[in-house]
């Protein structure tokens, strides 16, 4: 393996430029920014190298010694193959277009250094979790993402709403890690390592290594997914985390973080067993479905987005549930791409609009935005699977993995979501850009500058073309063993192998287009909740989870929190100890009675001793 | 009858629990203190009988002791309690609780 | 002259020299104090980083030096370092330089507060270096009493005189409790020695009967326990902190506490491996009632200081894990995380202390919005409160881990409990913290914050975070150290020989529980 | 006769002293007669001394008067701790001189020498006239010391107390020491010790040494004959209540070790849960009653009562480190209570009552005395690196010790009693460094000025509890040494 060192740059520089930041250029806001975006620049521009020098398919391992207890032996090191290489395409490349974005996003705010600063620790865990090469790493590296999801979605901390979606989001994160770390730990006793590479073998050596406890321990592992990517249940903390600045929701929330999970699900596929898998891909397509009826609801032009990207992440774990981690892969790719567009280009409309973010305020932006509304059209056709855009290839790959698994309860559901997906895009996309303005803001509107559309026009590039570049190629060199690397023209023709999922899919859009053409065209308010009316509300509120999870999981702990609170504070420190000062004090006071003064009672108590003393030693 | 050591000791003791009787009980401080003298010649009177008994002298050698050191202790007592009776004008016990608890 | 005579000694020097200072030379007194301070802190790194070319004497402790003190008890002034003390004694070094730096909080009667402050280091640091069971005792006491009259001197609040005397008894009864039995432990080992190595190597060739040690043992844990806050032994911890000076409060959670955790390890286990067996489930089960238990009472805190009190409470319960899993990597687990939060409970209460200075209270809900006026404190506050939940790249997450991986094999079920104390419950009340005091609108009344403003007034956070960081970072720093003697008390709780011990850890830890 | 001379050539020169002083008051003008005391100072600083230097009358040793008198280590280790009492209380009295019937001082420093000669006999008591004699000795100057200040009742009362009482007790002890003598017939306790175990299951002669104990408990303070103690204590001068506290005690206490573990160490054998018991209820009871109190006076007569409680665990425990122990603790107790009543003695002088709160403001009044006065509470607490530390070590060892060897659970109960009365007298003693250091109430900031003598004082004081605490050797050794002289008491 060539440059073998490289990598271990492109992880770390982000984190050099994050401490430079922090420790030295906080006063500026050019050089900052200029550094982080320097850092993940050249960390893709690395990537390139890497891989040309090495090629795609090869696999290997560089480490060091980092912690070395006993039989705990944990390595800091990197797991360098078709997997980690693709992920690091996407998280420099993406992220590195994202940081360009905020460059001119976050230009009027004030602590726009330490905004770059956080994006690149966010950007350093994040490669931390693709190379990792063993779960304790990875755990590490999860855990940074974590708080620095929280902490750029706590950016504008005076922000009240912020404040409390980034805790909301550490919470919630911190549930998933919970079971994720005590699905390592069981792991780690059963088979007595951390590294991948060991774990897989001792596994292909011995399928029943995990005994009684791999459905346990795959669910817990995947515990960890649902935290990061959002599942059900757990999946309240990401629309809140709309909160923060929008290349966040872009980056973090869109197109690298959240497909940690599903990353992860497929770096540890052989943990898993059937049983678990089944339990993943139902998760999955529940939290799919339940995502995209809530989207049809909302107003607020990122979290519609939002609860798209929830819908997408229940799509792609649905089909690694489903046995199809190349799909997953491959959808979770394209879906980075045209999903960070669309989010850039919400940022860019967001602008514009004077951060109005309610899509009823706004319409007929397409004249005074045109770059924007461009490239948010080609994220639109690319997210509703139109062909030839690349999310055509990704989810069509999804459908018929989940046709060829003969699951078609799955089959229907992901068709139905692809449906509604369309719908309430297009819902969003006709409200936004047709029609006739809805508020002032939107007659002033106005295009934003080069450094922001730029990223946009590249990133709308690769959402149309994402479906034929070779992403399979290299995926499936990772996943499936005997595998033929297609031409682009193979790639191209791909779905027509299998039609039926294809028909399907087409016919899911035709659906859900004309229904939002219908019902959205020129429309100044949503006239779907008379048609609905309770079901409407129920999506509006999100079928009420927050609200459930108050009442139950915070509501619990405040109790438990509240009773050991008064447990010390009247039974330990009240009771207990109190009555022992208290006791004690007391009989001071009682002995001390005998001190009366009298000289009668004095001599009278000494003879009463003598007594006592006569009496104790000879009185038997 | 013969007289043994057991009638002097029974007198001795009888004595010694009169005198203690007498310091629980008077509320004089001269009676008190008399009463006290009254406890060390019990202690006198056995040690002579034993010393009768024993054919040994050491036994009065020791009364002689006592009998020197209560004088001076009566020496002493007297005046105290003359003193406090010049301050109080009572030789009360009662009187006596100014410090107590 | 061994090393560690001067890491101990000079504090203690200097408190002598302070009494000669008059009192209104208030530079000179700080300079005097800070400057020692100083001095044991360099000299303790210097200590840490020759540790590996120090070569070692027959009991394998470093830097050691002995001098007979009393011979017809068998007392002597021994001290020396190994694995499990000589992260202590870099800690507790640099913690009180820190300690000394926070001090400028306090405005009266310096001259006092300078000699006391002075006199727990030097007696703190002499108690870790110590091989001797009386020294070991006696310089902690020597520490812990300073620790009274501060409070009552300089406290805060109108709880104070009680908090005072509550605090002063409670651990006067530990001291005692743990004083009886480590003179139990010295008549039992019948060696006529006080001298820790000479106690192990005579033990060896004739153990402790076994209910001889069901006696000591329970007296010992329960001594420290108190000393350490074990549950339900805790409700002193939050109170005496909460009106502690806190300067104070940073030298007692972050170090002086960390004594009877460190007595249990060098004295208890090795001396007592058959009753450490038969309590270690008791230890087990005190863990949660720290780690989950006091975590919920934290929830509840109103004042930020009550609450860091509590949480430090709850991060002893992972020590006592770690020491009641009784394997190599719990307790390697368990000496990192006396390390590590050693930095973290000095690094809160100075923050904490920051913040008070500033706003005159540390009621939680009157505060607010703070990390606009204290960028700098705020951040470090941010940063302690990710290291106190446990987030990797600070030391405690590699300690936490440790024990997680080590108690697993013993005790499984409450490992799991732990894990939820420590990822759930600790973010959720840290996480709360932050918003409360660091995030949201910024109140009127605090707009005349200001932050900590030249480096001078920065040093000791940075100095305390830097810490946390490199053992974060870079954690066979302290685990290369540690384990060899670390197995060596495996070796003795459970006698295999060490060498397969390393790999047949798990077996014997599993069936053993 | 002539031979036994040179045993008792120490008493004799100081009962010599205690005469030339009486005597210096007629030709000493009334003004100067405080410096009296320096002189008396200075002559028992030269017999302390000699008693260094190896041919010092009380260092050869021997039996003299028939054995009625002996010089042997524990003798000399006592001897020498009274003389140092002394001369501090002397300090201490030259101090507080002008508060005493000022014109007649030189009686007051004369008596304190008498007393002192008494102590001196009775630490090499070998019989029990000698003792009976010597312990009168000392009580009888003690009831004209304890009622010196004439002007004041309360010092009449507690002498009156006293002198009742303490002839109560004395009576007893005739009476114990005639039944002893009547059953065994020797008042040796040499030959007592071969005899003894004869008479092990003989109610009088048990009877007898218990009346014998009465009276000695009635010394140490010891329930349940602690009672007069506070009232005693609080009545009596200050520098009285000194001496009071630490030299009748400690004469009280060799006498104790000498009865129970020279004449009738077999019968003491049997007396171990009696010993526990006393020694358990003694430490409560000073330390419970002390808790409420707020006269400093009369807290070191409870305390005072505590501290026998703790001296007797050394007795209780039946061994030889026990004995060494209590010589220990006894040494570290004469500075710090020293140390303690100097203070009182100096800031108190002025104010009528005792009470807590007249030490308030002392640390800006005079830092020396606020300083002297808390490593005196500290010490008295127990907590390193002072003397009292060292000596509750050695103690609760000794029980331990005591414990292991005897399995009787009753040491166990007593380690622990031990324990919670140190801890609630911690309680008490930081209250008076509160009072000292942060108390709210100070009302007259005055600067308290000091003589040489009293900072003289102060500072030997001071530097004794360090010693002690920090250097134990060479005590400790004396104190092994000196408890060599028991026989090893042993079933």
């Amino acid at each position: 393996m060539k440059y073998e060192n490289l990598p271990w740059l492109i992880l770390f520089l982000p984190l050099i430029s994050a401490a430079v930041i922090t420790l030295f250029t906080l006063r500026s806001k050019t050089v900052s920014s200029l550094i982080s975006i320097g850092a993940v620049v050249a960390g893709f521009v690395m990537t390139v190298i890497f891989v040309n020098a090495n090629g795609m398919q090869f696999s290997g391992e560089t480490s060091l010694q980092w912690l070395e207890i006993g039989d705990l032996k944990a390595d800091f090191g990197l797991k360098l193959d078709a997997l980690s290489m693709m992920m690091l395409f996407v998280v420099t490349g993406v992220g590195g277009l994202i940081h360009i974005y905020s460059y001119g996003y976050m230009h009027e705010d004030r602590s726009m250094a330490r905004f770059f600063a956080c994006l690149s620790l966010f950007t350093f865990s994040m490669l931390g979790i693709v190379l990792a090469n063993n779960f304790l790493m990875m755990f590490i590296s999860w855990e940074l993402v974590g708080v620095s999801s929280y902490l750029l979605i706590g950016f504008w901390f005076e922000k009240p709403s912020a404040g409390d979606a980034a805790k909301k989001a550490f919470i919630v994160n911190r549930l998933g890690d919970f079971g994720f770390l005590f699905g390592i730990l069981m792991v780690w006793g059963l088979l007595g390592s951390l590294n991948f590479s060991a774990l897989q073998n001792s596994i292909t050596a011995n399928p029943a290594a995990l005994g009684a406890m791999a459905t346990t321990a795959g669910l817990l592992i995947f515990c960890g997914a649902m935290g990061k990517s959002a599942q059900f249940p757990l999946h309240v903390w990401l629309p809140d985390a709309m909160e923060g600045p929008t290349p966040v929701s872009a980056l973090i929330h869109a197109a690298t973080m959240v497909a940690a999970g599903v990353y992860m699900l497929c770096r540890s596929l052989f943990l898993f067993n059937a049983d678990s898998l089944h339990v993943i891909s139902y998760i999955g397509g529940f939290t799919a479905l339940i995502a995209a009826l809530m989207a049809v609801q909302q107003n607020d032009i990122k979290r519609i987005i939002a609860y798209s990207t929830l819908s997408q992440l229940g799509y792609m774990v649905m089909t690694v549930g489903l046995n199809g981690p190349t799909p997953a892969m491959f959808h979770l790719t394209t879906h980075a791409f045209f999903k960070a567009l669309l989010f850039l280009a919400a940022g860019s409309v967001i602008i514009g609009m004077h951060h109005e973010q309610d899509i009823w305020q706004m319409g007929n932006l397409r004249k005074k935005m045109p770059i924007t509304f461009l490239t948010f059209t080609i994220g639109t056709l690319a997210l509703c699977g139109v062909p030839p855009f690349s999310g055509f290839y990704s989810k069509d790959a999804i459908l018929a993995q989940a046709w060829e698994q003969k699951s078609y309860l799955l089959f229907g559901v992901a068709v139905f979501i692809a449906a509604l997906t369309t719908f309430y895009t297009f819902r969003l996309f006709f409200v936004v850009f047709f029609g006739k303005e809805k508020s002032d803001h939107a007659k002033h509107a106005h295009e934003s500058s080069l450094v922001m559309t730029l990223p946009l026009v590249i990133l709308a590039v690769f959402s149309f073309a994402g479906g034929f570049i070779g992403i399979t190629n290299n995926y499936g060199s990772q996943f499936v063993h005997e595998h033929e690397t297609f031409s682009a023209w193979q790639q191209f023709a791909e779905p027509f192998h299998n039609p039926f999922p294809m028909v399907c899919g087409l016919v899911a859009f035709a659906i859900g287009f004309f229904a939002a053409l219908s019902l959205y065209k020129n429309a100044t308010s949503d006239p779907l909740p008379k048609k609905l009316g309770g079901l409407a509300t129920l999506m509006k509120n999100k079928f009420y989870f927050d609200e459930i999870y108050e009442a139950t999981f915070i509501r619990a702990h405040d109790f438990l929190a509240a009773v050991a609170d008064w447990i010390d504070r009247w039974i330990l420190e009240g009771a207990i100890i109190g009555a022992i000062r208290g006791g004690t004090d007391l009989s001071g006071r009682a002995l001390r009675l005998a001190q009366t003064g009298n000289l009668q009672t004095y001599a009278f108590l000494f003879v009463l001793g003598v007594a006592l003393l006569l009496y104790f030693v000879l009185g038997k | 009858m013969h007289i043994g050591i057991q009638h002097y000791l029974a007198v001795s003791m009888i004595l010694f629990c009169l005198g203690l009787l007498g310091v629980i009980m008077r509320r004089n401080l001269l009676v008190i203190y008399m009463s006290l003298e009254l406890m060390l010649n019990a202690a006198n009177l056995a040690l002579v009988a034993f010393s009768r008994f024993n054919n040994k002298l050491d036994g009065q050698v020791l009364v002689f002791f006592i009998i020197t050191v209560a004088a001076a202790e009566v020496a002493v007592g007297l005046a105290l309690i003359v003193a406090l009776y010049r301050k109080r004008q009572s030789a009360h016990v009662e009187d006596l609780t100014s410090m107590k608890l | 002259m061994s090393i560690l005579t001067y890491i101990a000694g000079w504090p203690l020097l200097a408190a002598l020299v302070l009494i000669v200072v008059p009192r209104n030379f208030r530079v000179i007194i700080r300079a005097i104090a800070v400057l020692a301070t100083l001095i044991s802190a360099v000299l303790a790194v210097k200590m840490f980083c020759n540790y590996g070319s120090a070569l070692p004497d027959a009991d394998g402790y470093r830097f050691v030096q002995q001098i007979p003190w009393v011979e017809s008890l068998g007392i002597s002034y021994h001290v020396g370092v190994d694995g499990l003390n000589v992260g202590l004694i870099l800690m507790g070094a640099i913690v009180a330089f820190a300690a000394a730096l926070c001090s400028f909080e306090i405005q009266t009667r310096e001259k006092e507060f300078y000699i006391l402050l002075l006199v727990m280091t030097g007696g703190i640091l002499g108690a870790f270096a110590s091989l001797d069971l009386f020294f070991f005792y006696f310089l902690h006491e020597l520490a812990l009493v300073p620790t009274f009259i501060m409070i009552g001197v300089w406290g805060r609040g109108e709880k104070k005189n009680y908090a005072t005397f509550q605090i002063t008894l409670y651990l006067s009864i530990g001291a005692l409790i743990a004083l009886i039995g480590l003179i139990a432990l010295y008549i039992q080992c019948g060696a006529n020695t006080f001298d820790i190595p000479k106690i192990i190597e005579h033990a060896k060739t004739n153990p402790l009967a076994v209910n001889a040690q069901n006696f000591i043992f329970p007296l010992l844990l329960f001594g420290f326990g108190i000393l350490v806050s074990l549950w339900p032994f805790h409700s002193w911890a939050p109170l005496g902190y909460g009106v502690a000076p806190s300067p104070t409060s940073m030298l007692h959670a972050g170090v002086l506490k960390k004594f009877g955790l460190y007595g249990l390890i060098r004295i208890a286990l090795p001396l007592m491996p058959q009753a450490a067996q038969s309590w270690a489930h008791v230890i087990a089960w005190l863990c949660v009632g720290n780690i989950l238990y006091v975590g919920w009472v934290a929830m509840r805190q109103k004042d930020l200081n009550l609450l860091i009190g509590n949480s430090s409470v709850a991060h002893m319960g992972f020590i006592f894990l770690g020491i009641a899993s009784l394997n190599l990597i719990g307790i390697t687990g368990a000496v990192l995380i006396m390390v590590a939060h050693g930095f973290l409970a000095a690094l809160t209460f100075a923050l904490s202390g920051y913040i008070y200075k500033q706003t005159g209270t540390l009621e939680i809900s009157a505060l607010g919005g703070l990390c606009r006026k204290l960028p700098f404190i705020g951040t470090a506050l941010v940063m302690a409160a990710m290291a106190g939940c446990g987030l990797p790249g600070f030391a405690n997450f590699v300690g936490e881990a440790t024990v997680f991986f080590g108690a697993w094999k013993a005790f499984p079920t409450i490992t799991v409990i732990a894990l939820w104390g420590a990822l759930v419950i600790g973010g959720i009340y840290m996480t709360r913290a932050i918003r409360n005091v660091l995030h949201g609108p910024l109140p009127e009344k605090w707009n005349s914050l200001s932050d900590a403003s030249h480096l001078w007034r920065k040093l000791p956070y940075a100095l305390l975070l830097a810490s946390l960081f490199v053992f974060g970072v870079w954690p066979r720093l302290l685990t290369e150290k540690i384990n060899p003697d670390a197995v060596k008390i495996v070796a003795q709780i459970s006698p295999a020989p060490s060498a397969d011990k390393l790999v047949a850890q798990s077996e014997n830890s599993g069936v053993r529980n | 006769m002539n031979a036994s001379l040179n045993f008792i050539g120490l008493e004799i020169s100081v009962i010599g002293l205690g005469l030339v002083l009486m005597l210096a008051d007629f030709f000493v003008p009334a003004e100067r007669r405080r410096f009296i005391g320096y002189a008396g100072i200075a002559a028992l600083g030269v017999l302390l001394i000699m008693s260094f230097s190896g041919n010092g009358t009380c260092s050869n040793f021997g039996f003299g008067f028939n054995n009625a008198f002996v010089n042997d280590g524990l003798s000399l280790f006592f001897k020498r701790f009274f003389i140092v009492a002394a001369i501090l209380v002397l300090f201490i009295a030259a101090e507080f001189s002008d508060k005493l019937a000022a014109g007649s001082i030189a009686e007051y420093y004369s008596l304190i020498i008498f007393a002192l000669a008494g102590m001196l006999f009775a630490a090499s008591s070998n019989d029990f006239v000698m003792l009976f004699v010597a312990i009168e000795l000392i009580t009888v100057t003690f009831y004209v010391l304890v009622s010196f200040q004439r002007s004041k009742v309360a010092s009449l009362e507690a002498g009156v107390k006293y002198l009742i009482l303490g002839a109560l007790s004395s009576s007893f002890m005739v009476f114990g020491i005639a039944l002893i003598w009547g059953t065994t017939g020797t008042l040796n306790f040499t030959e007592l010790a071969a005899v003894a175990p004869q008479f092990e299951t003989s109610r009088i002669f048990l009877l007898g040494v218990l009346l014998v104990l009465v009276g000695l408990g009635f010394k140490i303070a010891a329930f349940p004959f602690q009672i007069w103690a506070p009232d005693v204590y609080q009545g009596a001068p200050t520098p009285t209540t000194a001496f009071l506290a630490i030299g009748s005690k400690a004469a009280g206490f060799v006498l104790l070790l000498r009865v129970l573990f020279t004449a009738v160490p077999s019968v003491t054998l049997h007396w171990e849960k009696l010993l526990i018991v006393i020694s358990a209820i003694t430490i409560l009871y000073g330390n419970l009653c002390a808790l409420p109190q707020r006269n400093l006076k009369r807290l070191f007569g409870y305390s005072s009562i505590s501290h026998a409680g703790y001296l007797l665990l050394g007795v209780a425990a039946l061994n030889a480190n026990g004995q060494a122990a209590i010589l220990y603790y006894l040494a570290g107790y004469l500075f710090t209570v020293l140390a303690g009543f100097l203070v009182i003695a100096l800031v108190l002088r002025h104010l009528e009552t005792d009470d807590v709160s007249g030490l308030a403001g002392l640390s800006q009044r005079s830092p020396l005395l606020a300083a002297t006065m808390t490593i005196s509470m500290v010490s008295l607490a127990g907590i390193p690196p002072l003397a009292g530390f060292f000596g509750k070590f050695l103690l609760l060892k000794s029980v331990i010790e005591a414990a292991q060897k005897s399995h009787h659970y009753g040491y166990i109960y007593l380690v622990f009693i031990a324990l919670a009365g140190v801890v609630i007298s911690l309680y008490y003693y930081f209250n008076v460094v509160r009072a000292i250091y942060w108390s709210k109430e100070a009302r007259d900031l005055s600067p308290i000025a000091l003589s040489a003598p009293a900072k003289l004082t102060a500072w030997v004081c001071i530097a004794g509890i360090f010693w002690l605490g920090l250097f134990p050797n060479t005590v400790l050794n004396l104190a092994n040494q000196a408890a060599t002289v028991f026989v090893a008491v042993t079933k």
